[in-house]
């Protein structure tokens, strides 16, 4: 711990583009990545990322498998039970994306219909909120995306940066899929960690903060999520 | 007296079914492990629903519905399989050499896919030429994996039947397809059940595979549960008991039928 | 149905059969007359069931002729199905359906084949059981039965067909001696009301009593033909001699 | 000539192994279709790299290692099962009355419950208790799972060796496990082998299920490719036919396998 | 290793065994004296297996106490393995093992179990082979070797291990006419060498060349006993003498 460069494993469920996904090269990349690349130069951390599936992360996380998730995490009351936030890095709301041909302007719209999200997510417990809506649970929010295009299902929930990212940047969906409506939950992103690790916890907290200060987040923003 | 237990090895070759262990009352051994396992899990159950209810109680009362998909799953796939397997593995049998080739490879390239692999496979690619809902295309996927499995047993059901019945039906003027129905198929049919059944319970644990579909089988919703309560451990605990069981009694199930079976038949 | 040759019920002319490199029928020629009992007779191998089998082919000849009825059955364009109707045969290993009652296994060809009610098939059966003498185990199980009893339920099965010919295989070899009697009692009484036959089997007492013409089989060929009397009391060929010498 | 093409068949008892067909030479129909699915999955694959490069050669590249992956959860998933099946297997035909007991419990109970929800269940569990990588408790979980096949097979292949060679090795005064080491278990191994082949093949296809854990098999990386790509139909067609060029292989080797064996074994 | 009996090398009093209901063995006893030929004959079914069996606790008496060379068998103080060393046995299915060469057949138990080393070992089965007359197979595999070169095998098996007295049940009745002789003849000059043995046949000539005491078994009960001449030439017992008329 003396050392000025200690090595942290970050879990990280990259299909979630492009926030956090894998390139061709099978490396992980996204704007969370470099985000936290830029952390750890100011913290003096590197950060090594590990692809994991979403559904379980938290008890891997729980159980140590990992030191830090950095999984586009909202930061929400009932996580905070059960593990630490670091300080928000991103803010982010849920959009609704459905085929060009739908009307619907809301979840609620979608009423005795199916709306897909990806399993445990913050978009899935939107879709819980209304009654009368069926929620289908995936593991990768791809797949969801995928079974819209099927016609399986009516719409998809998701953070807005990723809905952005499949409606309207993906080739394959551009003509097919529209964002009907961005819900202003006002989440942030947080990186978590285990219970009670408080020292690993600071360091990161100023990270964020120094990345901040100097504006590295907004050139980010410009890189992977562009304008609106 | 011990030639039951020893069914399932001849000319040294041996072979262990597919699915879950159907307790004979040859078998001391697995027959008593039978009855522990299954007392054993009804106990834990209720232990952990009286002892703990937050969670249990609350993931037994989530479950349910899945345990419904689950078997809407696992009998629409089963006879869907049986009618593939059916046709293929008449197919098998054919001297014609095309329905043979085809109904050989049929069954050579499934049995040579995994089980996920085709279930995504169809799953979307079904998806892009027709519009099936989840379930449906979850079904036919097993089916077309099963059906190949089914096609095997259909072949060596009907080669089991000795080729004198044949003859005789087509002596009598039969065509082959009359002498199919009426003489060999019925006959087949008993030595077809015993591993149809056992399919059967192989087919219910696999059909939790469609939870990866986004079908909200029994382990899909355990798996929504615990995603939102945190409570992995717990939840899987009680997942693996429902599964265990639901694959204890169908296998009872299918014992007792077996026997009943073999008792009337003469 | 028939043709100029209207007293020949089966016309074999230079029939072969291959199995592999061995020819187990091998250039054989044989008319069966209508009303003829022909007993078949030859060392094991000798090609005596395939030959049967071709004439209601299950064996299917690879070269020469084989007319039954007038029907020329390797003709493509032959129904073999409606060739079958008219030849009964039965087999060493019986074959009844072991998952019908007596009494289903006569009346099932009835009822899909000739199309008859199954009132009509059932009185037809009832009659045939009666006559091979076990009507009272109509609604029994092949399994329940001995082995004489399901070969005279498989000879009541093919006459139900009223067939115009019967072909039998060994008939009571597969069965224990004391069971011999009952089914060559049957088939003595079959032949008595002129049924035509072609009896492969080593029951010399029946080829004796019943048979106006002994063919004697060795290697796929037949190498000598003749009356019983002629047969049995004076065979020509060396080898025939030294069968006869070898079952009598 | 036939008795081999019947093997499976006996007392009217079928088994239709687990696995791929094994393809062997007296099933003329399977061992065509091997050749035609093997020649036209090797063509398929080849048509579509150099018809279709994109996406067709990028998912080609992007697959490798998760072969490799694949194989590695294979190998020593098949490894640790067989120590455990051999334990097991013993155990099922010990007269102590505690160990046949548990052995029994454990197959019984093991084969009661999907692989899938093992997977997820020891996974989880296991994460609770000691910190092991994911690859590890996939391996882990896999092996526990398919001893208990593993145990049925040795226990089979044991009880098929006669029983006057335990007695004769006893006689001779070797003790109980003497006997069993130096002449039931060189013998029962003969048997056992053809059917752990079988399970060899299966787990290969079932190893597909470790990329819900996100280990980065086969599965897993065309999954991931296909998530970024959004190329689901082009992926998983590529996927399946290299699973379905590997399981032809093997099962191919493993037939020649066994015949080599079998001719050699006097 | 010995005690005030000394000369007793197998003592049986009141061995009963039970199978379920069936009682086996019933209540028997019997001295076999060191040196002593006795030959154990009686129907199908009587005891004559299970009682031979239970000297080397191949099967387990229920009641009753079985001594050999000394030791209780069944005082679970016992070493069986060490009593088993003791006592060879001879099946009528041979045994051998099939996976092992006739050489390496002879060789196991003495390098397993009696710890002598392969040089040794080789040694003494080479005699063995040359005295059973197969020294010249010892490289093959018993798959190749005729039921009577197997039963030589075994026996030549059980001598390496320097038995003081021998067990065979059996050991021709499922040979070949022509292979019998072979074995007899290794049986009768190791008889002659002094074993101890106890032979359960129906080769009767062996019993009256070899035998000092002939025993008679029924339902499990020694029923008669005598030396060969008196046994073979005026057996007491009825059920004896119906046996003897049926096997002479
Ligand atoms: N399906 C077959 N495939 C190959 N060879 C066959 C087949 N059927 C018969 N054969 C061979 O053809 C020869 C003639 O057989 P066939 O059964 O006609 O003799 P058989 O005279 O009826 O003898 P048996 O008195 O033993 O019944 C024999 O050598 C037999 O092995
Ligand atoms: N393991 C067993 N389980 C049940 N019953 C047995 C067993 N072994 C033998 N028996 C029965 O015990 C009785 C005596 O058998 P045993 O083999 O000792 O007779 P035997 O005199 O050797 O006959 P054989 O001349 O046929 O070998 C027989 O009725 C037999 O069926
Ligand atoms: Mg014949
Ligand atoms: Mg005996």
């Amino acid at each position: 711990k003396q050392e000025k460069v200690t090595t942290i494993t970050v879990a990280s469920d990259a299909t979630w583009p492009p926030m956090e996904m894998i390139n061709k090269d099978k490396k992980i990349e996204g704007y969370a990545i470099d985000f936290f690349n830029a952390v750890g130069k100011e913290a003096g951390i590197k950060f090594e990322f590990k692809n994991t599936a979403w559904d379980g992360i938290f008890a891997g996380l729980a159980a140590g498998k990992y030191d830090m998730v950095v999984s586009s995490v909202t930061i929400t009351d009932k996580r905070k039970k059960t593990m630490d936030f670091s300080e928000p890095y991103f803010e982010s709301g849920q959009a609704l994306v459905v085929m060009k041909s739908s009307t619907a302007k809301s979840i609620a719209d979608l009423k005795g219909k199916k709306v897909g999200a990806q399993i445990g997510t913050t978009g899935a417990f939107e879709v819980k909120k209304n009654n009368g809506v069926t929620l289908k649970t995936y593991d990768e929010v791809g797949l969801a995306f995928e079974d819209m295009a099927a016609g399986r299902i009516d719409g998809v929930v998701c953070d807005t940066p990723v809905a952005a990212n499949y409606a309207l940047q993906k080739a394959e969906y551009k003509n097919k899929f529209i964002i009907a409506v961005n819900i202003p939950t006002k989440e942030f992103y947080g990186a978590a960690f285990p219970k009670g690790k408080k020292e690993l916890l600071e360091k990161v907290n100023k990270g964020i903060q120094a990345v901040k200060a100097k504006g590295i987040d907004k050139e980010l923003v410009k890189k992977w999520i562009g304008t609106k | 007296m011990d030639l039951e237990k020893n069914k399932t090895i001849k000319d040294g070759a041996i072979n262990v079914g597919d699915g879950a262990a159907i307790p004979s009352k040859q078998d001391r051994g697995l027959f008593n492990a039978w009855r522990v396992a299954f007392f054993g899990a009804i106990g834990t159950i209720l232990y952990l629903v009286i002892a703990k209810p937050d969670p249990y109680l609350s993931i037994l009362k989530f479950l349910p519905d899945g345990i419904l998909v689950t078997f809407q799953v696992t009998v629409e796939a089963i006879l869907l399989a049986l009618v593939i397997g059916l046709f293929a593995g008449l197919g098998r049998i054919s001297r014609n050499p095309f329905i043979n080739g085809l109904s050989s490879l049929y069954v050579e390239v499934i049995r040579g896919i995994p089980l996920l692999v085709q279930l995504f496979y169809i799953y979307f690619a079904l998806g892009r030429i027709v519009n099936v809902p989840a379930i449906a295309s979850a079904v036919i996927a097993m089916a077309i994996c099963y059906g190949a499995y089914m096609a095997e047993i259909v072949r060596a059901g009907i080669e089991s039947i000795p080729k004198g019945q044949m003859e005789a039906a087509r002596s009598l003027g039969l065509s082959h397809a009359q002498a199919m129905r009426h003489v060999i198929l019925p006959q087949a049919i008993k030595n077809i059940l015993p591993p149809i059944g056992n399919e059967f319970v192989a087919l219910l644990k696999d059909s939790s595979l469609v939870s990866i579909l986004a079908v909200s089988d029994l382990l899909r919703r355990g798996r929504e549960f615990a995603s939102e309560s945190f409570n992995y451990f717990e939840t899987y605990t009680m997942v693996a008991l429902m599964y265990l069981l639901i694959t204890l009694i169908l296998s009872k199930l299918i014992s007792i039928m077996e026997e009943r079976l073999s008792v009337k038949s003469r | 149905m028939s043709n100029q040759d209207s007293n020949v019920m089966v016309d074999i002319r230079n029939a072969t059969k291959n199995f592999g490199s061995l020819k187990a029928v091998n250039n054989v020629s044989l008319q069966v007359y209508d009303g003829e009992k022909v007993v078949i007779i030859g060392p094991s191998g000798s090609g005596k069931s395939t030959l049967l089998r071709s004439i209601n082919q299950l064996e299917k000849i690879d070269s020469g002729t084989i007319i039954v009825d007038g029907v020329d059955i390797n003709n493509p364009k032959a129904d073999i199905n409606k060739v079958r109707e008219e030849v009964g045969m039965v087999f060493q290993s019986f074959n009844v359906f072991p998952h019908k009652t007596v009494l289903d296994n006569v009346n099932m060809a009835q009822l899909i084949v000739r199309k008859r009610s199954i009132k009509e098939a059932t009185e037809i059966s009832r009659q045939l059981l009666e006559k091979v003498g076990i009507l009272e185990k109509e609604k029994q199980y092949p399994g329940n039965l001995s082995g004489g009893q399901q070969q005279r339920v498989a000879i009541a099965r093919a006459l139900a067909m009223k067939p115009k010919i019967m072909l039998f295989d060994e008939p009571t070899s597969a069965l224990d001696p004391e069971m011999i009697g009952e089914v060559l009692d049957v088939m003595t009484t079959l032949a008595k009301e002129g049924m035509t036959m072609v009896v492969v089997t080593h029951e010399m007492g029946f080829a004796r009593e019943v048979a106006d013409r002994v063919i004697f089989m060795d290697h796929g060929q037949i190498i000598e033909t003749g009356t019983p009397e002629h047969f049995f009391t004076n065979p020509e060929n060396e080898r025939a001699k030294t069968f006869l010498s070898q079952i009598l």
